[in-house]
């Protein structure tokens, strides 16, 4: 990762950027995000098949924003994740600067958000193979089997927001969960609250889910609550063909129609 | 601590015949908060609201639900009765158990408890209802009326006349529309150039009526009061102050041969033109598209001829912004061209033509100079058929609806040949004479009595040439579906009037509903005809749906007449039934995140931004604002809002949560 | 009590478990999905396992559950009525083969809600509650017992520990009265203890404690708290998965006319926590909030409870999504 | 290549002209065209006046034998087959209910996965692709096509060309070298729905079209169905006394045009067995 | 044991289902007393979450109508809501949620006879599926170690 260090060296000492977000060694032989903000320290980025946690959750989080211009390192669901947050406002172009990873671990270099929204555009945007394969497979079940199946992991939630706050596109600073005139969700970590909860959290994010996983991995019970999201991406993209973060123009599936959506089931 | 009275209405025995109210009164006033509850013969009635009122003042009530029919019928009665009492009238909600429950369920214990389920789930909203203000605006008192034939001249000449302020928008040289290409108009065959010539002259002599002609609406902002209309004035390539409009330009230019659209391509223009020799202005435009000098970089003669130089060949167009109040759209119509038929050869017969090129052959100042001739030899016809419903009325076109005007003015057509070739025959083939309106059957008799025009109840299948003769194969089904032919030398179709070119995208430019079929939509078909869904943009003329020109006339003066009403208060008081973003105390300033995907899906483009910042000026959050003036209430945004952080006044999210509760539980 | 050393052998210890679920509710491991273990009410024997080393959650919920009505209430046309919980319905658990740290906790949690006023749903929890104790001959490189005072062995809040033996049976130490209880209805199934050789764990000593308290008397404004916790994306997994961690909301939800409110757990790491209507919140940003939580456990309850909040289980740890490790911290903390 | 055919009992009988001129260009342009087999009848023109269950089992069952034997495509020459075939794929597809009753009726599974084209279809597709460089003898005439009603119509079902004013048949003959007159009777009724019962309106009838397209200048008729053929054709005496005139005009299938065109001889493409002699070739 | 009798909440907009309810009532028509109305200014402002409540609160089945397509008195609310409806229905159907106990429909306020034919429809399906017990069930589940008093 010599172009990544060097790279993210450089923007510090030119100081194009105040805060390089990235991966560095852990504890216990895991990755871990690295804010870096002084360029001699630039030596400790890590780049790895460990470097899996979505960094762009960090973008909106008033401590890092408190460093000013942040250069951040970047796979492509860290790069659709960014391309969603400028098109929804909550980051300007202006101030990051990407630091692109190719699937292959290889540094891009990610010159703007024109060069960005090209390299999307050249890779596949479905789901991970392996969760889509699960998708399949749950697509497969009778309701009453899906019912069960989603009771039995849902039953597992104490409802302490992990996948929320793992998820770079829940930013809001009043989560709906959290409203409580009227109490939309049942405070407590009980069937139905969990339930509730559950499928608010993929409601707000169809059309937005960039299929990273994170909620998923982020689960300290290991709820597969990504499938959730992934299965409306997944059909988003079957019903609008939209993947969500592929321009960082604001065109939500969900806050646009065409008048001729199809769907079969409205008498 | 809420109070709130339950006011259970018979309606007669509308309600009473299968709920029971005196037990769906008994059963809520047991409900908690409920301070009076009590059932009434007519609580629509003068003894009816005064039971409530007095009841809302003895019991010092701080909410009511009236227990009767539709609140879409007497929402506004019982708040008004409320308002009167003192009480704010959005604490006034009605449960329908006329409607929604006496009228449609039989007579049984079922249909009183879902009488009180209905009047609980009221009971229960009503008591976090708020106490909401009328929403004041005020109005700038300038109209824009769009589409200067005689819908539009007539809407801005009364407006005008009421002391308003007009700006009168048309997109081609000169105001006049379709009238202006008309010969003599029914049913009192008086010449349609005659009557309505003064009236343009006076629109361009009106002080209050600006005229803007050449140039189109190209965006609209703002709401009822207080639009702000953007216009582009298309360049005339003229400076028509120094043009005296002495017309030496449109006789020296050397382009003669472009189809006039006045004469509906029967006859030619220069590049250089007055549409006609009426025209309102009466000075030149350059046609861009065809003039040599814009097409070949040289010519320039036109500039050379005018004693005044007054050609500007680079005069750009120029766009304007003008704050309105009020709009009338009266864009007019169009009609389907014969190049529509396939049966009756996709047009390309040059003798069968469409009702407007048989007005101008007919006209005085047509192309013939008013003789009727064959368009492709100039011979005068001798037998001549008209096909009435020509697209109108057929389905299988696409055009299920009734073009309205066709069948008189084809019996106009038919009577004006007659009196022109005597001894021609005149034909018409029609599906129903449709001849509603004042003299107008007694207008087509004529036709049929004293002309002789030999009306054909049947419809043409097919019109084909053969030595240059048409024949055209129909049938006569007052004969028992006897097949016709007729050898013609001219048809004229009476082709189905459709929506002007360009209308959808106005609608959506001026954010006007319109139907499937491009009209321009009324806000109700019959009781709100003149009026859009859009407040403070009202409709005039066929560009809702063909009319004859006495229909446009007085639709354009119901339009004028809601725009005087709108210019005569200082103020605009609306509805409160508005979305809101909540607001919070600061370093939050509001829930909302600002990521602003509501502005999307406002139909009314309604939701703005608001900057919070320090006091040297810096943004510290940029939240989402309604603008109370343009949001109509729908809701889309709330409950799009992932924070919950928009709400809407009247259906806020508690109250809806509420309503869901109480119908389904216990209470 | 006086403390007494028992044998019993692993054929015996079934009997004993079938024995006490006569009467009791049991709630022991088991091994779930994705090789996670997880405590479940009432496991068949053969289910339940000896070898663990950590459970995903703690055990706390016996006695904090996830959630616990506190009281029923009905409106009436012009009143209230409320009914209290009925605690007589608690029923008996026996908590079989929980680690030493998690039933250390207990005492930690009694020193919460105990601390002046009684909590009473925790306390008719605790006191229908039998505990027997697994002491550990596995670890992983989160365990940290050894730090915080404890020890695989360790007896504190069992009533019975077992403890593994190299042949395979199990020494009892009979630590309370309980477990007296226990062992003089089900004598047969034990035997003498013959100081037969015990298997145990290390967990190697990571940081001092005690140093760790002091030096946080004076670390509350040092940049640590932030460079550390730049990283942590304030979710509540380490406190719902902490034995320790009792903070709790109280909630009313009705159905029409009749409710009820519960307390249900918390998390001082939502942003959330310490909001003030006012909009004011006292601690703002993720740093401050990181730095409560060590403070805490480390620095306010030693102070105020005389015990320290943290076991050593290291489940935070292991449940952070973003590698916020507590004992690292804490070791970088002792040499601030 | 290989296509279906189904050719109905015309093909076989009064129009194997017709037959031939289909096999025969089909051949010259490698197609090979698979009869579906134990074909039957498809039912026009009486069953669908007497039994609708029978008029819609008969086709099913053809479709369903052609999709039992993998025919994805199948040809249809004759337009009032071809009317038949689509017509009752329409209605099944439309109505599930009904396909399932139809398909108990024929005791075959009936899909409706069949695509049908008509000879002109079938021109377009394959054919006129192809033609580049095949022409040998351009059709130097003037011809008048004439599609009659079931090529065309219902337009809805079948959604074919313009149904007033078709097409296909005058841009296949230009691409030929021949010459497509203005000819309004290009869909007129050709009688043909009586042309058992009551044979003199037939006569009338076809003989207007005859009449128009000899008076335009017309070399030939262009047709591209069996029945208009045999009522232009066949039945020219009776139209002559009819009309008291002599009609010589010629009526070609528009696969004998085009095969003759492409090389083919008069024999090869059937015009040997025409009633009204054809003076081309 | 009476029989079943479904409760069935709708979802109807004001301009549209509303006025047509408003008109079967007019018109006299019978329907099912089972079904109960609330109204919302456009099918846009109906929050999915509230059909989850409806279904947590006892319904056995759900009616939601508006404005067909083109129709919205605020033009685009039901086309808005169209596509919330898609999403929602497969999040639904992916969770095993029944779809089957709501109907989504378009009437519009001249379609009086129609919506007696919807809620008709609709409470004779909900009437064939029977009580929503699976979801009633999922609802009241307790937490294991709670303690309540009934």
């Amino acid at each position: 990762m010599i172009n990544l260090v060097s790279r993210a060296d450089e923007l510090l000492e030119s100081k194009a950027v105040q805060v390089v977000i990235g991966y560095e060694a852990g504890s216990t032989g895991k990755a871990r995000p690295a804010f870096i903000t002084d360029p001699s320290k630039t030596g400790s980025l890590i780049f790895d098949d460990r470097c899996v946690q979505n960094l762009a959750v960090y973008l909106t989080k008033k401590e890092v924003r408190y460093f000013g211009k942040a250069a951040i390192v970047a796979t492509l669901p860290i790069m659709r994740s960014i391309m969603m947050l400028i098109s929804e406002q909550q980051v300007f172009a202006e101030n990051i600067v990407v630091l692109g990873v190719s699937a292959e671990g290889k540094y891009i270099d990610i010159a703007g958000i024109e060069v960005m929204q090209q390299y999307i555009a050249t890779c596949d945007l479905g789901n991970p193979a392996k969760d889509q394969e699960t998708l399949a497979m749950l697509n497969k079940m009778s309701t009453q089997q899906k019912f069960d199946f989603w009771q039995k992991e849902l039953s597992k939630c104490i409802k302490c927001y992990a996948c929320r706050q793992a998820c770079p596109m829940c930013y809001c600073t009043r989560c709906a969960v959290e409203c409580n005139q009227p109490q939309w969700i049942p405070v407590q970590s009980n069937l139905h609250g969990n339930t509730d909860w559950h499928i608010l959290r993929a409601m707000h994010l169809a059309g937005r889910c960039i299929s990273c996983g994170e909620c998923g991995r982020a689960c300290p019970v290991n709820i597969p609550c990504h499938l959730l999201t992934m299965h409306m991406a997944d059909q988003v993209h079957n019903y609008f063909n939209v993947y969500a973060g592929t321009t960082d123009k604001m065109s939500s599936v969900m806050s646009t129609f065409e008048p001729n959506d199809k769907e079969s089931f409205i008498q | 601590m809420a109070r709130i009275g339950v006011f259970v209405c018979h309606c007669g025995e509308n309600i009473s015949a299968t709920v029971d109210c005196h037990k769906v009164a008994e059963t809520v006033g047991k409900l908690k908060h409920v301070a009076f509850s009590t059932d009434y013969k007519y609580m629509c009635s003068d003894p009816g609201q005064t039971l409530i009122k007095e009841a809302i003042k003895e019991h010092n009530l701080t909410g009511i639900v009236v227990s009767a029919c539709s609140p879409r019928m007497h929402e506004p009665t019982f708040r008004k009765a409320a308002a009167e009492a003192g009480l704010n009238p959005f604490l006034c909600e009605m449960a329908n158990l006329r409607e929604h429950c006496s009228w449609v369920h039989e007579k049984n214990d079922m249909t009183t408890d879902k009488a009180i389920d209905l009047v609980r789930t009221l009971v229960e909203k009503v008591k976090i209802n708020s106490a909401l203000q009328p929403i004041k605006v005020p109005v700038t008192k300038t109209a824009l009326v769009i589409g200067g034939g005689i819908a539009g001249i007539q809407s801005a000449l009364d407006i005008a006349n009421t002391g308003h302020k007009v700006i009168l928008v048309e997109r081609s040289p000169s105001i006049g529309g379709h009238m202006s290409q008309l010969s003599e108009t029914f049913p009192t065959l008086d010449c349609s150039q005659c009557i309505l010539t003064p009236r343009m002259v006076e629109v361009a002599q009106h002080p209050n009526i600006t005229l803007y002609t050449y140039a189109e609406v190209e965006g609209l902002d703002g709401f009822i009061g207080n639009f702000t209309v953007k216009i582009r004035k298309k360049s005339k390539s003229l400076d028509e102050k120094i043009c005296t409009g002495c017309g030496l330009c449109t006789t020296k230019c050397p382009q003669k041969k472009i189809p006039n659209e006045f004469e509906e391509g029967l006859g030619f223009r220069p590049a250089i033109y007055v549409p006609f020799p009426q025209a309102v202005p009466n000075k030149p435009v350059i046609d861009r598209e065809h003039c040599t000098y814009y097409i070949k970089g040289k010519c320039k003669v036109c500039e050379v001829v005018c004693p005044t130089k007054a050609i500007r060949f680079d005069q750009p167009d120029e766009v304007i912004e003008v704050q309105i109040g009020a709009i009338v759209i009266a864009t007019g119509f169009d009609i389907k061209r014969a190049d529509f038929f396939p049966e009756y050869g996709f047009g390309k017969y040059k003798d069968v033509i469409d009702g407007l090129q048989f007005e101008r052959l007919a006209s005085a100042s047509g192309p013939t100079s008013g003789a009727i001739l064959r368009p492709s030899d100039g011979q005068v016809p001798k037998n001549i058929v008209f096909v009435a419903c020509a697209g109108s009325r057929d389905p299988a076109k696409g055009i299920a609806y009734c073009s309205k005007i066709c069948c008189m003015y084809t019996a106009k057509h038919a009577m004006l040949y007659k009196h022109k070739v005597h001894e021609g025959k005149a034909s018409i083939f029609y599906m129903d004479i449709r001849s509603a309106g004042k003299n107008y059957e007694e207008f087509v008799r004529r036709a049929i009595e004293e002309d002789y025009v030999n009306y054909i109840r049947g419809r043409v299948s097919t019109i084909y040439e053969r030595d240059g003769k048409l024949i055209v194969k129909g049938v006569d089904t007052l004969l028992g579906g006897q097949p016709v032919e007729i050898v013609a030398d001219m048809v004229v179709l009476a082709t189905a009037g459709v929506a002007n070119h360009g209308a959808e995208e106005l609608a959506q430019r001026l954010h006007v509903s319109y139907d499937s079929h491009k009209f321009f939509a009324e806000a109700h078909p019959k009781l709100k005809p003149v009026e859009t869904n859009t407040a403070g943009i009202f409709l005039a003329g066929a560009c809702q749906n063909p009319k004859d020109i006495p229909d446009s006339v007085s639709q354009a003066s119901g339009a004028a007449v809601k725009v005087a009403a709108l210019f005569s208060q200082n103020e605009l008081t609306r509805e409160p039934l508005v979305a809101f973003v909540n607001r919070t105390a600061p370093p939050l300033y509001s829930t909302c995140v600002g990521c602003f995907l509501c502005q999307s899906v406002c139909p009314y483009q309604a939701i703005e931004r608001e900057d919070f910042k320090t006091r040297d000026g810096k943004i510290i959050k940029t939240v989402a604002k309604i603008n109370e003036g343009l949001c109509q209430g729908c809701g889309t945004c709330v409950a799009l809002c992932r924070s919950k952080s928009i709400d809407l006044h009247g259906y806020t999210n508690n109250q809806m949560y509420t309503e869901v509760m109480a119908l389904l539980n216990e209470y | 009590m006086e403390t007494t050393s028992k044998t019993i052998r692993k054929h015996s210890l079934e009997k004993l478990y079938a024995s006490l679920a006569e009467n009791r509710k049991m709630y022991a491991p088991v091994a779930e999905a994705d090789n996670r273990i997880g405590y479940k009410y009432n496991p068949d024997f053969s289910e339940v396992i000896f070898d663990h080393i950590q459970s995903t959650l703690s055990v706390k919920n016996v006695v904090f559950p996830r959630v616990e009505n506190v009281i029923f209430y009905t409106n009436n046309k012009n009143d209230s009525t409320v009914t209290d919980v009925d605690l007589n319905k608690i029923p008996e658990v026996v908590l079989w083969g929980a680690h030493p740290c998690d039933t250390a906790a207990y005492d930690v949690l009694r020193s919460i809600f105990c601390w002046d006023t009684k909590d009473e749903f925790f306390a008719k929890r605790l006191e229908k509650l039998v505990v027997i104790g697994l002491a550990c001959h596995k670890s992983d490189a989160h365990c940290f017992c050894t730090s915080v005072g404890l020890s695989p062995d360790s007896t504190k809040g069992s009533d019975i520990l077992l403890v593994p033996l190299t042949n395979g049976d199990y020494k009892a130490e009979i630590l309370t009265e309980k477990g007296n209880r226990i062992l003089t209805d089900f004598s047969g199934l034990f035997e003498p203890y013959q100081d037969e050789e015990t298997k145990l764990t290390h967990v190697e000593q990571q940081f001092d404690h005690k140093q760790v308290t002091q030096h946080l008397k004076e670390a509350f404004e040092n940049p640590f708290w932030v460079e550390n916790s730049l990283r942590c994306i304030g979710c509540g997994a380490c406190a719902y998965v902490c034995p320790t961690c009792a903070c709790f909301d109280i909630q009313d939800e009705a159905k029409g006319k009749n409710g009820k409110r519960y307390r249900s757990w918390d998390s001082c790491g939502f942003g959330l926590f310490t909001l003030h209507t006012s909009g004011h919140n006292p601690r703002e940003v993720q740093s401050q909030r990181w730095r409560q939580r060590i403070l805490h456990k480390f620095s306010y309850m030693p102070e105020r409870n005389a015990s320290l909040g943290c076991v050593g289980c290291g489940r935070c740890s292991r449940a952070c999504p973003v590698d916020m490790n507590i004992a690292e911290q804490l070791q970088a903390l002792q040499s601030i | 290549m290989k296509i279906g055919i189904y050719p109905g009992c015309s093909l076989t009988g009064s129009a194997r002209d017709y037959n031939e001129s289909v096999f025969a260009l089909a051949k010259a342009f490698d197609i090979e065209l698979v009869q579906v087999p134990d074909w039957n009848c498809c039912g026009a023109t009486a069953a669908h006046n007497l039994n609708k269950e029978l008029s819609l089992s008969l086709p099913a069952r053809i479709l369903a034998t052609a999709e039992k034997n993998g025919l994805d495509e199948v040809l249809v020459p004759c337009a009032a087959c071809y009317s038949r075939l689509a017509v009752t794929q329409h209605e099944l597809k439309m109505n599930p209910e009904l396909k399932n009753r139809i398909g108990e009726i024929i005791g075959m599974d009936y899909r409706g996965t069949t695509k049908l084209i008509n000879v002109i279809e079938w021109i377009d597709a394959y054919i006129i692709p192809n033609l580049e460089g095949r022409i040998t003898k351009p059709f130097d005439y003037k011809v008048a096509c004439y599609y009659g009603c079931l090529m065309v119509r219902p337009n809805k079902v079948l959604n074919y060309d313009r149904a007033e004013d078709p097409q296909t048949m005058d841009i296949a003959m230009e691409k030929i070298g021949a010459h497509p007159l203005y000819f309004p009777f290009k869909t007129e009724c050709c009688g043909a729905g009586l042309s058992v019962s009551r044979t003199e309106i037939v006569a009338k009838l076809s003989g207007k079209i005859i009449e128009d397209a000899e008076h335009r200048g017309a070399d030939t008729l262009i047709v591209a169905c069996p029945m208009c053929h045999s009522n232009l054709d066949m039945r020219r005496p009776s139209i002559n006394k009819y009309w008291e005139s002599d009609f010589k005009l010629p009526v070609m299938y528009v696969t004998q045009a085009i095969g003759l065109a492409v090389g083919l001889t008069a024999k090869d493409v059937g015009l040997q067995r025409h009633f009204v002699k054809v003076n081309i070739s | 044991m009476s029989e079943f009798e479904p409760k069935v909440v709708a979802f109807v907009c004001n301009w549209c289902t509303y006025a047509g309810a408003d008109l079967t009532g007019t018109s006299r028509i019978r329907y099912a007393s089972n079904v109960k109305i609330i109204r919302f200014p456009c099918t846009g402002r109906i929050d999915f979450m509230l059909l989850l409540k409806s279904f947590a609160n006892g319904a056995d089945g759900i009616i939601v109508s508006g404005c067909h397509p083109n129709d919205c008195h605020y033009t685009s609310g039901n086309f808005h809501a169209k596509r919330r409806w898609i999403m929602f229905k497969e999040l639904m159907d992916f969770m095993g949620i029944d779809m089957n106990r709501i109907t989504f429909s378009w009437v519009s306020a001249a379609e009086g006879a129609r919506w007696a034919e919807v809620v008709n429809t609709t409470v004779a399906r909900i009437r064939e599926l029977g009580p929503y017990v699976s979801y009633k069930q999922m609802v009241n589940t307790a937490v294991e170690e709670e303690v309540t008093n009934d």
